[in-house]
């Protein structure tokens, strides 16, 4: 959030809405109209002292109305951008008798009352919407008493009040007494999964988010007795989600209740609740009371909002107010106007990892359109300050307004802060950050020939960047500043103790001036960057991944093992749900990649690959090495081989989805020449189950419901067996309701009593317990379907983690940097990953990565060079014992043992990989690794200086 | 330093004889590898320069005091000996060694000569070891607890010494006095220049060793060994006790020892400890003790006895590459000579072994077992 | 102005978007209607599975 | 009025990894949460980072606790950095253990960027703790000989 409001390539615009698009692709241009803050953007430092002198108070909408702000407020602590926004329909200048308290309490005039509304064009190639998703608010129905009982709240109010920052400060409480609740009850599915109310849709990421707040509750109120999540389907597809719902399910307190209560009342005396649900082990209708509940509300768009914006783009939306894809599996984020993109959740609900990696694909597709209009990087030239002679420190004490000021005497930090060592020019400021004062820092370092700079002020997390630009446009290496957090960390933590607080103060500045003194400039290394790509894996992902980035103008080869692309999907029929013919698919998808100068490999193996991001060099089998300055990982997975499950292998009439897919493909669908008549399904075959892939595999609920289908068209009769049915992909929610309307039998087994096979050698029948009659169900079946889960390829998944330095984690699949914030990188610089290699996914998930992963190798490959950071560590070959220590225990595989002649070995850190985390430093048993900027002489003078009062 | 302070330990030290033969450096373990070491450059220093710059140079550290120049010399120069007191004046001036596991165990040392919190050690002490509170022979087991503790990963287990040396004891009818607050004996602090720290360690453990009683004291440590014997009394005056080393009284009673040991079969060589064998010239009873199992097969290696190559590190610190060398020619040494097993005296040596052996330094297949005299004897009355 | 791509929407996505093209030298207009950037994933505590911060 | 007594003012040493504790120190700081003044904080990129010598130096110069903090298993930024810093800690446990150390004075603790609230408490309770242990009876001693020493040479 931070970096986009800093990026001199993005422009924010906010309290501002587009109004126009006219013109063509590569060619648009957009009105946008911004409504008047009243405050001055550039001035606005958000001390906050504005707020303070308000007299207005009024509901908060970002606490969803639970806590309240003034009528000149700063939406949330760490908004961005950091200025304050005067909301004039509740701030009193608006009538006769002017107030202008928040104008007489700024120190710097940033209030501007005659503010006005401005419209402007802006040029654009493209356009990416982005406008998430509102919720679905219960009030119109007033489902389950919402609006009229005061202890069933939403979970969007609940998230805020388990929010140590929102308006309960982290308190759990019921809104009627303001008591701790003992028993909490969520409710899934409000207001989707339901023609009656909301949408049919299934909103993706209610259930995890449920089981996370029923997790939390414990945390923050350990008095709460129970929780219970009231559910219909538990829906934890995503990669880890299984895992932690299992996590939720071992906690004795969390009670997962099987159906949506028929109704609540309420308890007029104690405003307690009472549940109408049905006892899961006798069936019969049962009471449970509860003293709050939560309406897991579902992610839906304000029509009105997104059909307006919709007309002005000139995109369709759906009959929920989604945009609509230009065609769902392969084309998803591609909106029906050529030059307009989907990500997020304006295209239908999503989850935070998936949000991400569309966002990167929308991101590459945009990119696209303006490949010829990337902005040059402006080399600087700017004389080095000299730092080799002793430490010249200069201190800067922020004042922050009265955020530091009101608590400690800054004065005398500064006084006391000039007679410590290397010292040299101490001063304060009202605000050290802010504009006037940064050039102030500027001329010192001139004046004074200051070679260290210190400020003591708020946290490095946000400032240090500001800081270290200030003092690198003099020339100052910006590793030779240093901050002293004596704001979040000090004045407003200790704002009852200033005495104490001061002594703190004093201390960490002491500290920081040691510090300072013992740093060294460090350079940040630039390597080169090879503008060009690899993709490996020739399936839909693969050739999506690699014509995107041609598009952008990236040389790209694609290279794929076998010797046809398009993987998995030329096995199949048709796609889900919109049954598109994957003959068709693969031909345009092919024609696509034709078009955009790829080159293709096929019958390519690659079985090396040297060098660090920027520079790889792939070493294939049969075509040569290819030089590339980025990597994709579009290997996809292998499929669940169930031998031995359900008679399988053994037993004629069981066969896998896949084989029935192509059955589907030739036509009919028949058994040694004979008809079928009742065809069974079986879920979660090699899915779900700890022992062989822990996790969901996403694509077979859809895909059953969309074969089930097609079965129900040729006469079938069909049974599914299922633990829970996650049809939560695009429209797939829907044809699950279609399908039971078809006929089409879903019966729900548990998940310690799998479904038995009944047939000696042919199948003809099939039984299985079944919670919902607390009874055996049992069927005559010629034909059972096992839909096999999605599995690592063992062999060539081991070989490609050894060549690419990539972890697998626990799942057996690839590893990605972070599972919600880096879905499509992988730890190791310069190499991506995408479609199934990642985790199991359906089509429409695999392809939007894929985009996603291009997205995020064009951020690299669009650049000549890339900076790597300098904060890393190296070791010193003659203290290096060769133990190996470091090497076994980095995860990044940035040392690496290498002989030093002689016949010797040590180990040596790739800068290009160490990610500077400290962690072989201290686990070096002789002291040969050292942590730049973080060394053991900085850190133990720091410690001298608190704990013996000087540096001796 | 004060000028005339400094003239004396160079005439103590015998410095001023040196023949500028360059005989020191030949042999000195560390110039074999580090060709810009020279013992001999540091006394023609130390007799021409400002000692002060001398004591600034990072190579006062990187001296083992293995004494085994000392030995070569004809003129008799006290090499270790002047660079213990030349630490002192860079210890002085700041001018610190690299200390190994990032100075834990040097922090270790001073909280124990400062410190008047009780430790808690005697955690290895199992049930079936003997030990008592008053008696003729107390047991000083240095700092084992704390190896073990901080070198888990290296499953060294070097208590294993300590409850053989009280297990041994026992065999004999001994049950020694162990003090359940025994501090470091300051071997580490003396060499690395902190006398301040050493001379409170030294009056702490002599004041608590005179409180049990005890006429004479064992050690199996010969760091411990020599501290207490030489360097003691140098700060302390006469001890009031006895020192002897553990291998001196098993060979006194090795008659009465041998019916008891049972056979080991494998071939062993012997690594002489610096402190033990140079500094306190013991080289015979360790030896007496490895022939006295029966079915060892002693094979010695090429440098041993009053020539053997140290174990590459003292003190925690300057551990480094070149120690790396030292210790794999060590233990490539055992194996040339055919052995399976590298059997030392002196838990460091120990600890530094085990160490080297980790990495890929030296190919399994040559990598042979490392094993305290004092664990292999108990191992030996066990097998009986 | 320089010419450059359009995101509507200061959230997650958003962002995320505008930090990918600005990384690959285009420019960006981001476009928020709010006072503020964030949308939905600044008023989470924490996020599932991890449990780590939302922002 | 109370007769004044000489408050007991410990001197508590912190760890905190930049990108989950610190942070979450910041989030108290946010959220204005109080808790009390006796910490130092000392900021690494990693709790790995931290070595068991820092640690044994710190009670050394007569640190009265000592806290050491990372992101929870999983989060870590550096995906096992923090396993790492377990790794020693379990060895200076052991170690402060057969030193006497009162084991109320070290800890290692893990808190997220959003646990503002968990990061309070924490110092709150380790505050309280330590008062509770009182002063470190490890005193330093001095500094580094400031004399010439009579000099003891034996061999």
């Amino acid at each position: 959030m931070m970096d986009a409001g800093r990026h001199p390539l993005i422009d924010v615009f906010t309290l501002s809405e587009v109004i126009g698009l006219e013109g063509r692709p590569g060619n648009y241009q957009a009105t946008v109209r911004t409504a008047p803050r009243y405050v001055d953007l550039d001035l606005c430092t958000g001390c906050g002292q504005c707020s303070d002198a308000c007299p207005i108070a009024v509901p908060n909408e970002f606490d969803i109305g639970l806590g309240t702000r003034k009528a000149i407020y700063s939406p949330f602590p760490q908004a961005v951008p950091n200025a304050y926004t005067l909301d004039f329909d509740n701030c009193l200048n608006d009538v006769i008798l002017a107030c202008e308290r928040c104008r007489k309490a700024c120190d710097i005039n940033a209030i501007k009352y005659d503010d006005y509304p401005k419209e402007f064009t802006i040029p654009v190639g493209s356009v990416i919407v982005a406008t998430g998703t509102g919720v679905y608010t219960p009030y119109q129905k007033g489902d389950y008493g919402y609006g009229i009982y005061p202890n069933v709240m939403t979970g969007l109010e609940y998230e805020r009040m388990l929010n140590a920052s929102g308006p309960t400060n982290g308190k759990i409480i019921r809104p009627s007494d303001g008591r701790t609740p003992k028993k909490v009850a969520f409710i899934q599915c409000i207001g989707a999964r339901c023609a009656l109310e909301g949408g049919e849709y299934c909103s993706r990421f209610c259930c995890l988010n449920s089981a996370k707040c029923a997790l939390l509750t414990k945390d923050h109120e350990p008095d709460v007795d129970e929780v219970s999540i009231h559910y219909i389907d538990m829906r934890a597809f995503g990669k880890g989600y299984d895992e932690f719902y299992r996590r939720t399910q071992a906690e004795p307190w969390i009670k997962y209740v099987r159906g949506k209560p028929s109704k609540i009342l309420e308890d007029p005396e104690t405003r307690n609740l009472i549940l109408y649900t049905e006892d899961q082990a006798t069936g019969k209708p049962q009471k449970r009371d509860a003293d709050l509940v939560i309406l897991a509300s579902a992610g839906m768009p304000n029509r009105e909002v997104t059909t307006q914006l919709a007309k002005i783009l000139g995109i369709e939306t759906d009959e929920y107010g989604f945009f609509v894809s230009r065609q769902s599996s392969t084309q998803a984020l591609e909106a029906t106007r050529d030059g307009i993109y989907l990500c997020g959740c304006s295209r239908g609900p999503e989850d935070i990892p998936d949000s991400v990696a569309q966002a990167s694909g929308a991101a590459a597709l945009a990119a696209k359109h303006l490949a010829d209009h990337r902005i040059e990087r402006i080399k600087e030239d700017i004389p080095q300050v000299d730092t080799s002679g002793p430490p010249r420190i200069g201190v800067f004490v922020c004042n922050c307004g009265i955020n530091i000021a009101g608590v400690l005497d800054v004065k005398k930090l500064a006084e006391q802060a000039a007679k410590l060592p290397n010292v040299v020019w101490v001063q304060s400021d009202l605000f050290t950050c802010s504009d006037q004062a940064q050039r102030v820092i500027q001329e010192r370092i001139v004046e004074h020939k200051l070679n260290r700079i210190i400020a003591a002020a708020c946290t490095p997390r946000t400032h240090e960047p500001i800081f270290r630009e200030t003092i690198r446009l003099v020339g100052l290496n910006p590793y030779l500043f240093e901050m002293v957090n004596i704001r979040d960390q000090c004045s407003w933590v200790h704002a009852h103790e200033p005495e104490a607080a001061m002594e703190r103060a004093t201390d960490q500045i002491r500290m920081a001036v040691a510090r300072s003194a013992r740093l060294e400039p460090l350079e940040a290394k630039e390597l080169k960057v090879n503008p060009s790509a690899v993709v490996i894996g020739g399936g839909l992902a693969g050739m999506r991944a690699a014509t995107d980035l041609a598009l952008q103008g990236f040389p790209v080869t694609l290279i794929e093992k076998t010797e046809r692309l398009g993987g998995r999907s030329r096995e199949l029929n048709v796609t889900f749900p919109e049954e598109y013919d994957a003959e068709t698919l693969f031909n345009e998808a092919y024609e696509r990649l034709k078009q955009s100068g790829a080159r293709v490999l096929t019958g390519t193996e690659v079985i090396g690959v040297d060098g660090f991001v920027g520079g790889f060099t792939v070493k294939t089998d049969t075509n040569g090495d290819v030089k590339a300055g980025a990597i994709i990982m579009a290997i996809g997975s292998d499929i669940y081989n169930p031998v031995g499950e359900y008679g399988y292998g053994m037993t004629k009439g069981v066969i896998t989805n896949m084989q029935l897919e192509a059955q589907l493909k030739q036509g009919e669908v028949e058994l040694d020449g004979e008809s079928v008549k009742t065809a069974a399904f079986v879920q979660c075959v090699g899915s779900r189950d700890p022992e062989t892939n822990p996790g969901c595999s996403r694509y077979c609920c859809a895909t059953t419901v969309k074969q089930a289908l097609a079965l129900r068209k040729r006469g079938i009769n069909v049974i599914v067996f299922y633990r829970d049915m996650r049809t939560f992909s695009h429209h797939a929610e829907e044809s699950y309701r279609e399908a039971r309307r078809a006929g089409v039998v879903f019966v729900r087994y548990n998940d310690d009593r799998k479904p038995e096979i009944i047939g000696e050698n042919k199948v003809t029948g099939i039984r299985a317990y079944t919670e919902a009659i607390d009874d055996i169900v049992e069927a005559d079946v010629d034909l059972v379907v096992l839909a096999v889960g999605l599995s690592p390829y063992k062999e060539a998944y081991a070989k490609l983690k050894e060549i690419m330095k990539v972890p697998t984690g626990p799942d057996g699949f690839f590893m990605e940097r972070h599972p919600k914030l880096g879905p499509v990188e992988t730890n190791t610089e310069g190499i991506f990953v995408c479609g199934c290699a990642q985790g199991p996914k359906d089509l429409t998930d695999s392809v939007a990565q894929a985009s996603g992963a291009a997205g995020k190798a064009a951020t690299l490959l669009a650049n000549e060079t890339v900076l790597l950071d300098p904060t890393t560590c190296a070791v010193s070959f003659d203290l290096c014992r060769d133990c190996g220590t470091c090497v076994a225990i980095c995860d990044f595989h940035a040392p690496e043992r290498v002989a030093i002649g002689g016949g010797l070995f040590a180990a040596k850190i790739n800068e290009a990989l160490c990610k500077g985390c400290g962690t072989c430093a201290a686990m070096c048993p002789t002291g040969a690794i050292k942590a730049r900027h973080f060394t053991d002489n900085q850190i133990s003078s720091m410690m001298r200086v608190f704990l013996l009062g000087s540096e001796a | 330093m004060a000028e005339a302070t400094f003239q004396k330990t160079l005439s103590l030290t015998n410095a001023f004889r040196c023949l500028e033969c360059g005989k020191c450096t030949a042999v000195c373990p560390i110039s074999r590898y580090n060709g810009t070491y020279s013992p001999r450059r540091i006394v023609g220093r130390l007799i021409s320069e400002n000692p002060a710059n001398v004591a600034l140079d990072p190579n006062v550290w990187t001296c083992l005091t293995c004494g085994l120049c000392n030995a070569r010399c004809p003129s008799d120069v006290k090499y270790s000996a002047m660079t213990k007191v030349l630490r002192r004046e860079a210890f002085r001036l700041h001018n610190d060694p690299s200390c190994s596991h990032g100075g834990a165990l040097q922090a270790m040392m001073r909280i124990h000569a400062t410190s008047n919190q009780p430790q808690d050690r005697m955690g290895w002490v199992t049930g079936d070891l003997k030990i008592a509170e008053k008696g003729e022979w107390g047991y000083f087991v240095g700092c084992l607890p704390y190896f073990d503790a901080l070198f888990s990963d290296l499953e060294s287990n070097t208590l294993a010494i300590a409850k053989s040396v009280v297990k041994v004891l026992n065999v004999l009818g001994i049950e020694p006095v162990v003090m359940k607050d025994e501090r470091c004996c300051g071997h580490d602090l003396l060499w690395g220049g902190d006398i301040e720290n050493f001379k409170l360690l030294a009056e702490r453990n002599v004041k608590m060793i005179r409180a049990t009683g005890v006429k004479k004291v064992l050690t199996a440590c010969p760091e411990c060994y020599r501290t207490l014997a030489v360097d003691y009394p140098e700060v302390v005056g006469p001890l009031g006790f006895q020192m002897v080393y553990i291998t001196e009284l098993l060979a006194d009673v090795s008659a009465q020892l041998e019916k008891k040991l049972g056979e080991i079969k494998k071939t062993v060589s012997f690594q002489d400890p610096c402190r033990l064998g140079r500094h306190m010239g013991i080289y015979d009873s360790p030896r007496r003790m490895i022939n006295l199992i029966p079915g060892v097969q002693f094979n010695e290696m090429t440098k041993r006895g009053p020539g053997a190559i140290c174990c590459g590190t003292s003190a925690w610190q300057n551990c480094d590459a070149t120690s790396k060398r030292i210790q794999t020619d060590r233990l490539l040494g055992a194996y040339n000579v055919g052995a399976e097993m590298l059997v030392t005296s002196c838990p460091k040596c120990y600890v530094h072994f085990k160490c080297a052996l980790q990495g890929e330094s030296i190919p399994e297949d040559k990598k042979v077992e490392v094993k305290d005299l004092i664990v292999l004897l108990a191992e030996a009355l066990n097998s009986k | 102005m320089d010419k450059g791509v359009l995101v509507i929407g200061g959230g997650v996505a958003g962002i995320q978007a505008a930090l990918d093209l600005a990384a690959a030298r285009v420019k960006t207009y981001l476009v928020e209607k709010a006072p503020s950037l964030g949308g939905r994933m600044a008023q989470l505590d924490k996020t599932f599975p991890t449990m780590d911060c939302s922002i | 009025m109370a007769a004044e007594t000489k408050e007991f003012k410990p001197k508590i040493l912190v760890f905190a990894c930049n990108w989950c504790s610190y942070a979450g120190a910041d989030n108290a700081g946010v959220n204005r949460m109080q808790y009390p003044p006796d910490i130092r904080v000392i900021r690494t990129m990693c709790s790995g980072r931290v070595n068991p010598g820092h640690i044994l130096e710190a009670f050394r110069m007569g640190a009265d606790g000592v806290l050491w903090s990372g992101c929870h298993f999983g989060d870590c930024h550096y995906i096992f950095g923090n396993y790492e810093a377990e790794k020693n800690y379990k060895k200076l446990v052991a170690m402060l253990k057969l030193l006497g150390v009162d084991e109320r004075r070290f800890r290692l603790e893990w808190v997220s960027a959003a646990e503002g609230n968990k990061w309070a408490a924490l110092i709150k309770e380790f505050v309280a703790d330590i008062k509770a242990a009182g002063p470190s009876p490890h005193k330093m001693n001095g500094s580094r000989m400031s004399q010439p020493q009579p000099l003891p040479i034996v061999e």
